[in-house]
């Protein structure tokens, strides 16, 4: 069946359902027949469904706070959640381990197993496909807080059958987000086409009169990703989920570090999800933006670390954004334990709630940089649009085939790789090199110039070496990696 | 030019690293096979073989890489190349642990220079050109 | 004599300077001859030099760090300074204990004899006058960095002397600064007296080619100083301090919560010292900003006072203030430790060097307030003139009687504390009961309308109470002191 | 009414908290003799004898409370109030210490009621009421 950016039909949907509920023994729960699940998600109520709770931090003009976590088995998970929930978490995670994230259940069922044996954590997060339903449930009817899968799965699809049948009320994730950053060898379309199973999944449930929340994940690499292109990919699987019928879509974004550049960051993304959804004929589609703190390499020392997720949410509260996913630290280490975790969401919670709609609006720079990310999504998408000969879906696999498309320093062979981002002079991320990026001459030549300013200030040749010294800037403490005397 | 393969050990897919050692080593001289991201125990060996390299240098960052290593000194030995040099490097056990048992669990796998979280590849190049004899 | 805003001559200069070198043994030190100090501070390298360092940080617009720290013991104190060097200040303090803030220098002695013979600090600072020039300059030469006497000392006559003959090259404080937030019966005429001496002082070695630098306590009491009023404060005690031939002036603020009053307040006092030292006359003097971390009360949590501390840094940088007085995570505790001190000065300086050089200059908000702190100032200049009959230092002693200027929460009974402040809808200090403060009627109309804005968005009566509401605030996490529900 | 004396010991200038607890005492129905701040012993010893007060209340902020109030309950026997109730509450001593030992040193120097840092006025009002009868 050839990939259309088209709504699943009921049929094809149920059909493809069978085939993925076989894919490992906790499918065939019972507890996932819809007239179960569907009364399950029912009874939950308003204050743990993750779209509504969204929708409130959107009418009271507030930043609602998210932490990463999972750990492999269910009663540590649980304890893990609960104390993140008393240090006053808005929203609850579940992170998945990496071997579910490539469907690799029996590994995981061993990763499980090891854990127990050892009691130390062998996995770097929650097997929820193994635990099945019933452990998902378990975890959720432990705590009082909206949960959402959080992962890096290509083929999510089971994942997304049990967690919402458990009453995860949201899940991450995208065609494109989950693909691209996470794997090296999945074809995009085949992705694509996972993501809408996951969509329709979600437009079905929307259609029995359960809202439930999708998001695609913002950051990609989290590394030195320019902001056109991070929006871009999430207004493109914003529309992608809208198609299947999703109704409450939060698009992310991974800070960068000039505070102008990132409150623009938002805001255009807000903007442009909206106008573009409109556009495509969505019109009653609720959008929220996540924000993230620093996705990139973290200082080591714990200080410096603080002050880093500190610093991140005061630039969140100004941009206004709806959620911000916290870091800790122990982020450069290894995977927190709860009490870092904990720390960090105290720390940041204090920065939105003390400047709690204290917004930045204003101010020329702020609109320049806005006004040019938007510019540059506008020539991406229309890019993109033009490669799929009008078919949205089309046009993804095409444009990342050809490099329209191209996320820097992601892992997958289906990502030409030929983007290579850089600082200029006032930090913002530009472009040094742009493959075959779908950025129309003028807007190539205003990031030529920017990067070109900064080399000159630092009296030396635009090269690759800018973008290594970026890349390890903020650990050491700098936002551009300017050369070092010594 | 002495053969180094490089790569990112598992189900693990963090690029960003494992672009700059290969960047760094390159840039030091080395003829570097990157064998990149979500790599098995097999492809490193067999990587080896084909170059004839006389150091793998595996990177682990999700926190799966005790899963991932263990055997990897036996597997080199059954595949005939018993006595090459191997490293390991990133945040390669899940959590903020005591490093000198850390260290102790790979050491016993059979690697030969094993790195706590925060090394940069650049600290590691002395090492590199020691154990290469230069 | 009667107090004037005029130069003190030479001779009455040299007069004075008998009687308080003898104010305590230490003052007869023959190092306090002038040939002695100013051959010692010839020989101190310009990075040692305050001012001159602050120059730097003016013309590389950066922003640099500066703890408070302070023990009885001079080995201790050297221990404790070295410590917070390597942390990464850019300028060291010494904090004075009280008791030689009401130059009790017998009790200090008491307290330095106690805290030897207990092995633990009995006096909450450094005792600078007992420890005389030789303990004073056994400090400097074992750091190496500018060295700054921080106390609270209405009369600091012979802590001056002592300190900048041992090549302590600044000094915190000011008539009105130093004596109402930090004294109960001292009349206002003796401590700018005595300030004048102390200016004097630094006058006299800048003649001599040695540039001090002074600095004018820019945050009063701490607690919801309305930026008008220390900035007006601020100014002259800039302008009191170049009538005397200072010529390095620092004048400082706290900040207040809302991020746009708190750049507009910086940006009004560096461009209306610079102003009003002009139309005195004073055409060649320095003038650079300090920006306070939060200075009232601190939440107990240590994860939040540290988020408290690295987002005071992200708007001191923003703000594009040059040197920026660090907290503690122990702040609402006690005196800190070493390292909590150190991991303080790590975590702010991260912030100020990772946003160095962003800048918050434009948006019609923040000139809005900008003007507004500028014409509230020179209402409250024009009337202390007024009063003075034109003498500057006249109409200060005349002003503080009538409550033209009127410092909340002061102790002084010289402060008529009749100015009650309360912040507004959005955060910002405003006046709430305004005494006899010297404003003009339309400034008030605007303070007025504000502060109703916000008790009607609480549905409550403009009290007191929202003063009383918003002292404890930001301590338990909120910026504005909103009734709660329980 | 009830009388209370409060005021700020030794050479403390921390007026804050002390105009709080004014306006918190008296709201909560006390005839409140504010004595100020840069207090010394005698002068809460003199304004507790002049109002027949039942309860003086130190503030210590700045940490010479120690010094500060040594001999305070001697002083009160020696004025003949020695049986008044006294608290003392603020930031006691210098420092992050140990609160259990700050503590035992308070109550050896004859104090009724010692508070940690952190303690408002408001979590103290039950003991109040309690040890003046209510
Ligand atoms: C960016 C990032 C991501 C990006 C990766 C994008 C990509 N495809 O590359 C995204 C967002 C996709 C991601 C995903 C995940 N991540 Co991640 N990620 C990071 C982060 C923030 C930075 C990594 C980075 O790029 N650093 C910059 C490069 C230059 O440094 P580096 O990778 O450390 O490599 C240098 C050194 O380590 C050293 N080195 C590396 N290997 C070797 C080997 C030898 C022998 C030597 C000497 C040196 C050496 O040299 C390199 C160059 O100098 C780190 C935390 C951190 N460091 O701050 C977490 C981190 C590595 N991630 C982590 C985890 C858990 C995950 C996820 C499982 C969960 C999640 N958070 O979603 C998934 C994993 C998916 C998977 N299957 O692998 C954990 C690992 C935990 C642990 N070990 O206990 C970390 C430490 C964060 C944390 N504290 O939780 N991540
Ligand atoms: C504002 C402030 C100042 C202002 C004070 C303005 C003024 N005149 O009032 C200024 C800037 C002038 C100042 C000066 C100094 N300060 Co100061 N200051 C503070 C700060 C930040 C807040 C105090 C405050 O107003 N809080 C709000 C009020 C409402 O709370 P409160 O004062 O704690 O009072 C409440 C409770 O404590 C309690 N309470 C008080 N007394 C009692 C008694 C009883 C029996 C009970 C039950 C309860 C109780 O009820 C009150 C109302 O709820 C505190 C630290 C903090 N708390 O975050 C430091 C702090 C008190 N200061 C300190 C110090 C050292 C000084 C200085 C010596 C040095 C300096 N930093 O310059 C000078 C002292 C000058 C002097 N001679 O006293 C230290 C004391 C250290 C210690 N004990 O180990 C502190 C703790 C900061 C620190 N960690 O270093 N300070």
């Amino acid at each position: 069946m050839e990939l259309k950016n088209k709504k699943l039909t009921e049929a094809e949907f149920f059909e493809e359902r069978k085939q993925v509920l076989s894919g490992w023994q906790t499918g065939s729960d019972p507890a996932l027949d819809f007239s179960a699940s569907l009364a399950y998600l029912r009874q939950i109520p308003e204050e743990k469904n993750f779209a509504l709770k969204l929708i409130k931090a959107k009418n009271e003009r507030i930043t609602m706070i998210q932490p990463r976590a999972g750990v492999p088995i269910v009663d540590e998970h649980i304890k893990l959640l609960s104390f993140l929930q008393n240090a006053g978490a808005d929203f609850l995670p579940s992170t998945i381990d990496s071997y579910t994230r490539q469907n690799r259940y029996l590994e995981a069922e061993k990763g499980i197993k090891e854990s127990e044996r050892l009691g130390r954590a062998l996995l770097n997060g929650f097997p929820a496909v193994n635990h099945g339903v019933a452990g998902c449930k378990r975890v959720l009817e432990a705590v009082d807080l909206p949960l959402q899968a959080r992962h890096g799965t290509p083929d999510a699809r089971l994942l997304a059958e049990i967690t919402h049948a458990a009453g995860w009320t949201s899940n991450e994730g995208g065609g494109i987000s989950y693909n691209i950053p996470y794997a090296k060898s999945v074809p995009l379309d085949v992705s694509l086409r996972y993501w809408q199973y996951c969509d329709r999944l979600v437009g079905f449930y929307e259609e029995q009169g359960i809202t439930l929340n999708r998001e695609p994940f913002g950051p990609l690499t989290g590394t030195l990703v320019p902001p056109s292109i991070s929006n871009a990919v999430g207004i493109i699987e914003a529309l992608l989920a809208a198609e299947q019928g999703v109704k409450n879509i939060s698009v992310g974004y991974g800070m960068g570090g000039n505070i102008i550049q990132d409150i623009a960051a938002i805001h255009a993304l807000q903007n442009q999800t909206e106008r573009y959804l409109e556009q495509f004929g969505h019109k009653d589609v609720v959008v929220t933006t996540v924000f993230h703190q620093w996705m990139g390499g973290f200082p080591a020392d714990e200080a410096k670390a603080m002050a880093l997720i500190a610093m991140s949410s005061t630039v969140a509260t100004l941009s206004g954004t709806h959620k911000m996913i916290t870091k800790t630290t122990h982020e450069s280490i290894g995977i927190p334990t709860k009490e870092a975790n904990g720390e960090a969401i105290k720390a940041s919670k204090f920065v939105t709630k003390l400047l709690q709609r204290q917004f930045i609006v204003e101010s020329g720079k702020l609109i320049f940089e806005r006004e040019q990310i938007e510019r540059e999504v506008d020539s991406l998408i229309k890019f993109v649009l033009e490669a799929g000969k009008g078919d949205l879906a089309q046009g993804v696999v095409k444009a990342f085939e050809q490099g329209l498309l191209d996320i820097p320093f992601a892992p997958s062979k289906y990502n030409l790789g030929k983007v290579f981002p850089a600082r200029d002079n006032e930090g913002n991320i530009r472009i040094l090199d742009f493959g075959n990026l779908g950025f129309t001459e003028d807007i190539k030549e205003f990031h030529r110039l920017k990067i070109k300013e900064r080399a000159q200030n630092e009296n030396r040749e635009v090269s690759f070496k800018l973008t290594v010294d970026d890349v390890y800037s903020v650990s050491k403490g700098n936002l551009i990696g300017r050369p070092t005397k010594d | 030019m002495k053969s180094i393969v490089i790569g990112v050990i598992g189900a693990d897919v963090h690029a960003v690293g494992n672009k700059i050692i290969e960047f760094t080593l390159t840039n030091a001289g080395y003829n570097v096979i990157n064998i990149g991201v979500l790599s098995s125990l097999e492809d490193f060996i067999n990587a080896a073989i084909e170059t004839d390299a006389k150091l793998i240098l595996v990177s682990s960052l999700y926190g799966h890489g005790e899963l991932d290593c263990r055997g990897m000194r036996d597997k080199c030995i059954e595949a005939g190349i018993g006595d090459i040099i191997l490293y390991v490097g990133g945040n390669i056990v899940v959590g903020k642990q005591d490093f000198t048992e850390v260290k102790e669990r790979f050491l016993q796998m059979g690697f030969n220079r094993v790195y706590p979280p925060g090394t940069s590849i650049e600290k590691a190049l002395g090492d590199i050109k020691a154990d290469l004899g230069e």
